[in-house]
């Protein structure tokens, strides 16, 4: 096992690992850019190092910055916690090559992964089921014209390197297709500085449920369940409840199936997720392997009782998993919310600030990873997330009435939040039915306005 | 920002307004300095005024942005009329180019902007820090060897222009 | 607002309307500009206000210990001159001894502390609540067969001295 | 299943029993005294109703007024929380002739268990050991010196109406037990108006370790595992882990049949704890049956996932245990630590006051019970308890690992608590290797004086 670990991140995650480390014994390095320096969190490491500037790109994805961090704190292990370059195959080959352990799959296999359309080909290979559409990159318009044409519209345009939404458009017909192509390519090229491109049909009324995988060195691979993502707003979860309340117990265990496919495929090794589309009829296809720790992965560690944390850094010391998937048990349902700092008001723009007031909720089944607290600043620089709130409960009932219970007790001021959007969501009835889809946050927000 | 004493005002034209219309010049003074309290005391004549904001800071920390250093700009702000020379990477401090050579600079050494002050070790490479200002070096405040992070003092300067640097330098 | 002191008037100053107009002008500054004290001294005229609580409670609630009524202090104190009667224990309230009949008492009548107000039933027993004060009744706040809880006002009275309370009641 | 319910108690514990109403969809009425007025728990109740003045004599031992209200709020059933009038034969006694469901066992049982020295003769009658000493309450000095002298001095003196550490002394020869008798009897008159006192051997290095019992209507009767309550001061519990880390399994499972047997012999209904002191030789003995939830309830909750405060309310209502004995799962080690509101530099008194900085710890693993908030004035005229901090982990190093951080992450600032003294019993090598005994934390404290 290690005995010390950097963590390259911030906020909630950088403590949610410090805590992680602390319950196993082993010291933690934070890094911090100028924006975080007087972040609480900090002070629950063992040992900080200042890396740069507040803009991302000169500290939190400032790999030599970071590596040297690690050379100088004399450290076993990186953590990368999820976004900023827990996904970037090269800062992991630079890791390997520097003799610290990345704490997450190989370079290779985040390589691999990493690109959508080599993705996409994997799963094909293994017989699991993809959206219709290009086999590989598009080249050019009549490419996409014909391949449109084949599979029928309404079809959507991803950038290979994608992620977050950015580089995605939908068209219904030609015309529209033209346009989206262009201003994909132009989203891609700017984002992730590779404009390639690929077309597949466009799944209507679809579910986002994705897949929990944790694989050891040793060649056990064990799926840990589902988790429904439904909820989102422009790409972004909102809230994610394990296990899906929209799913028949027989298309549950095809999923799971299809994703210890495609993570034995890979010869996955640690924590990583499979997600999936599901469409009204039952029909499932595959979209991406995220090749990282989640951000709603306490749901999972709610229902299963697992520490995803704690498995990943014990894996990636070579550690065997101590349990078989029929020793894996699921427990009741969980509910996250995820509780940005953002103005409702005002098309949900980040809203950073001063928390003036600050209290959590608690009680039984009532769980929070949140580094915020009374006088924090958030800075203006980063993702807007400031708080995740959890739920155990034993039905979906009792879950959904202790998340509202929560959301009522607690209390941010200073400061907007996604929280009244939260109750309206809980309160909902076809959140109360489980009978909702990708666009439905999108489609109750349009309404309003 | 707490004013203790009101300076501006010509004590004259203070002295000939009256007495309401000074309260409303000090509240109006406090509002637009946040200020918490004035107390005016002239002869007889004595004004004290204080804001009822009571809430303690000390309930209330980190009310400021950190203070984010722009890019390229490595000089730390003055302490005691000094200037610092600040890392801008993270990793190992050397005062010298190899183990036992001679330092590049030492206390008392004038440095220019172009100067090379020391060397960073990041990540098997070796870079060279230059000063980037001018004047004369008090104080090394990072041992050799040791590991720095972004934005730490490396060097305390007594700043000089840099004519009489050049001056210092050819003496 | 309350305000704790107004003290050290000249009782010149003090009978002149030009001061209390001054005073009145001093809480409206105080009041629009969020205040906790003002204090003026001219020769023999000083004038001191200070605002009583200079807490925001919207972000620091509660912070004062609950006002706990005595055993047997059933009285609240005076708002708007007039002085309530309160429910000594949970329960239902009735104003009259029995469905139907005349009430205790209404709007207008004068009570001594004797007077049977009201009848208040928990645990199947009808408790007889007495005014414990003496004046005239001038309004009747809870409505019949209500719930009450302890320390609940029942009934709004404008307090009378006994013997006024007796010739009216002879009246 | 009832639709409404009226909580007699405060704080903590008030807050606890509306949050499990709510998830199972049950109005609750909460009661308060004018010194409670304000606290901000008693919004999350669907109704209020004061019920004296601060007094708890007045308010909330006021069975008059509390009767009284749960007749105008038309409630179905009385939650009585722990303290107050949870163990109250009378209260219950009025409820069931009130036709207000008293959550709890019933009031025959109260009573029979209530009195310490017939619950002695039901465990002699079932065959569970009790401390040798007097069968009945002593009668006059000479039988309570021949005794002694039967059963080895030192020897405890208790009041049989007891609880708490009223009424208690230790006699170690024949002239302090004639001054214990004379002070133990004048305390019992005060604070129970029963003067009655038995005498038994005072077991030296004992610790003390209750089993969790939970009986439905219908003779299910299950036990849900211990909890090692050794860590106390002044008789009042600090610290209280599960499992027990100095028991054997096999007197574990004797503890259980021991258990199951008493509650058994007395048809024992709904949730109640049976009490031991185990000795250096693995020995035990009965202490008493605590009739009613108890302070430390959550750490049960924590290890077998069962919920038990909504237990308590389907039981109370009729319904059958939907599980057996060999469905409860223990998983993992759960601690709390009982903060009080009290100055360790002042003899432990209490220190009631204003709250002006309060900070919660977060995360995986663990759970906050409080009624505290920032600006929450702690009243001076009950129990100075403000909140129980519960962690739950897979091994007992990480359980203590993260109650160490939680305690680090805690913020409680304005007032004097015993996060301090926590702290250093977490850091004890005597409390980290699990040797420890019912007088240690007070040899501890004695020691540093």
């Amino acid at each position: 096992m290690f005995s010390r670990i950097l963590i390259a991140n911030r906020g909630e995650i950088a403590l949610r690992v410090i805590r992680a480390c602390r319950e196993l014994g082993i010291e933690t390095v934070a890094v911090f850019s100028k924006a975080d320096e007087n972040a609480r969190y900090l002070k629950y490491a063992d040992d900080k190092v200042c890396i740069g500037p507040p803009p991302s790109e000169q500290s939190y994805l400032n790999i030599p910055s970071i590596i040297s961090a690690a050379e100088v704190t004399d450290v076993e292990a990186i953590h990368p916690g999820y976004g900023f370059l827990s996904e970037a195959s090269h800062f992991a080959e630079i890791c390997e090559s520097s003799n610290i352990t990345f704490i997450g799959p190989s370079s290779k296999t985040l390589q691999l992964m990493g690109n959508k359309s080599q993705a996409r080909k994997v799963a094909m290979e293994n017989k699991v089921p993809v959206i219709p559409g290009s086999t590989s990159t598009i080249t050019n318009q009549q490419e996409a014209v014909s391949i449109a044409h084949k599979i029928g519209f309404p079809v959507l345009i991803k950038a290979s390197a994608g992620g977050g939404g950015r580089g995605m458009r939908i068209a219904h017909n030609d015309a529209s297709l033209a346009n989206a192509l262009a201003m994909a390519q132009r989203e891609a090229e700017t984002a992730f500085k590779d404009s390639s491109l690929y077309i597949e049909k466009y799944i209507e009324h679809a579910r986002h449920v994705e897949v929990q995988i944790l694989a050891d060195q040793h060649g056990t691979i064990l799926h840990l369940g589902e988790r429904d993502c439904s909820l989102q707003r422009r790409h972004q979860k909102l809230l994610e409840e394990t296990p899906s309340p929209g799913i028949t117990p027989r298309l549950r265990g095809e999923l799971y199936t299809a994703a210890l496919r495609m993570a034995k495929a890979v010869n996955y090794t640690n924590a990583g997720t499979v997600e999936f589309l599901v469409d009204r009829d039952g029909k499932f296809y595959f979209i991406e392997m995220n090749t990282r720790l989640q951000v709603e992965h306490p749901i999972t560690e709610m229902v299963t009782g697992i520490d995803l944390v704690k498995e990943q850094i014990r894996i990636a010391s070579g550690e065997p998993l101590k349990y078989r998937q029929k020793h894996v048990r699921f427990d009741g349902v969980a509910i996250e919310c995820r509780i940005y700092a953002e103005d409702p008001d005002n098309g949900f723009r980040p809203h950073p600030g001063r928390i003036s007031t600050y209290h959590v909720p608690g009680g039984r089944g009532v769980r929070v990873d949140s580094h915020a607290h009374q006088g924090y600043e958030i800075p203006p620089f980063y993702d807007s997330l400031i708080s995740k709130l959890i739920v155990h409960q034993a039905t979906r009932q009792e879950a959904i009435a202790c998340l509202k219970g929560a959301l009522e007790e607690y209390v941010i001021e200073g400061i907007k939040t996604t929280v009244p959007l939260h109750t309206k969501l809980l309160n909902h009835p076809n959140f109360l039915n489980a009978d909702f889809n990708t666009t439905f946050v999108e489609g109750l927000l349009g309404r309003e306005q | 920002m707490r004013l203790e004493r009101i300076s501006d005002l010509s004590k004259r034209a203070y002295r000939s307004m009256d007495t309401m219309n000074k309260i409303k010049e000090l509240i109006s003074l406090m509002n637009t300095n946040d200020l918490a309290e004035i107390e005016v005391q002239e002869d007889t004549f004595r004004i004290k005024v204080r804001r009822s904001n009571g809430v303690q800071p000390s309930v209330l920390p980190s009310h400021q942005l950190p203070g984010a250093m722009e890019e390229g700009q490595r000089l730390l702000p003055r302490k005691d009329n000094f200037l610092e020379i600040a890392s801008p990477m993270v990793g190992t401090f050397y005062k010298a180019p190899t183990p036992g050579a001679e330092p590049f600079v030492g206390v008392g050494d004038m440095v220019d902007p172009e100067t090379v002050v020391c060397v960073i070790e990041a990540m098997k490479i070796i870079n060279e820090i230059k000063a980037e200002l001018s004047g004369k070096v008090v104080e090394v405040l990072v041992e050799d060897g040791k590991a720095v992070e972004y934005g730490q003092p490396l060097f305390r300067v007594f700043p000089l222009s840099p004519e009489q640097t050049a001056q210092a330098q050819q003496r």
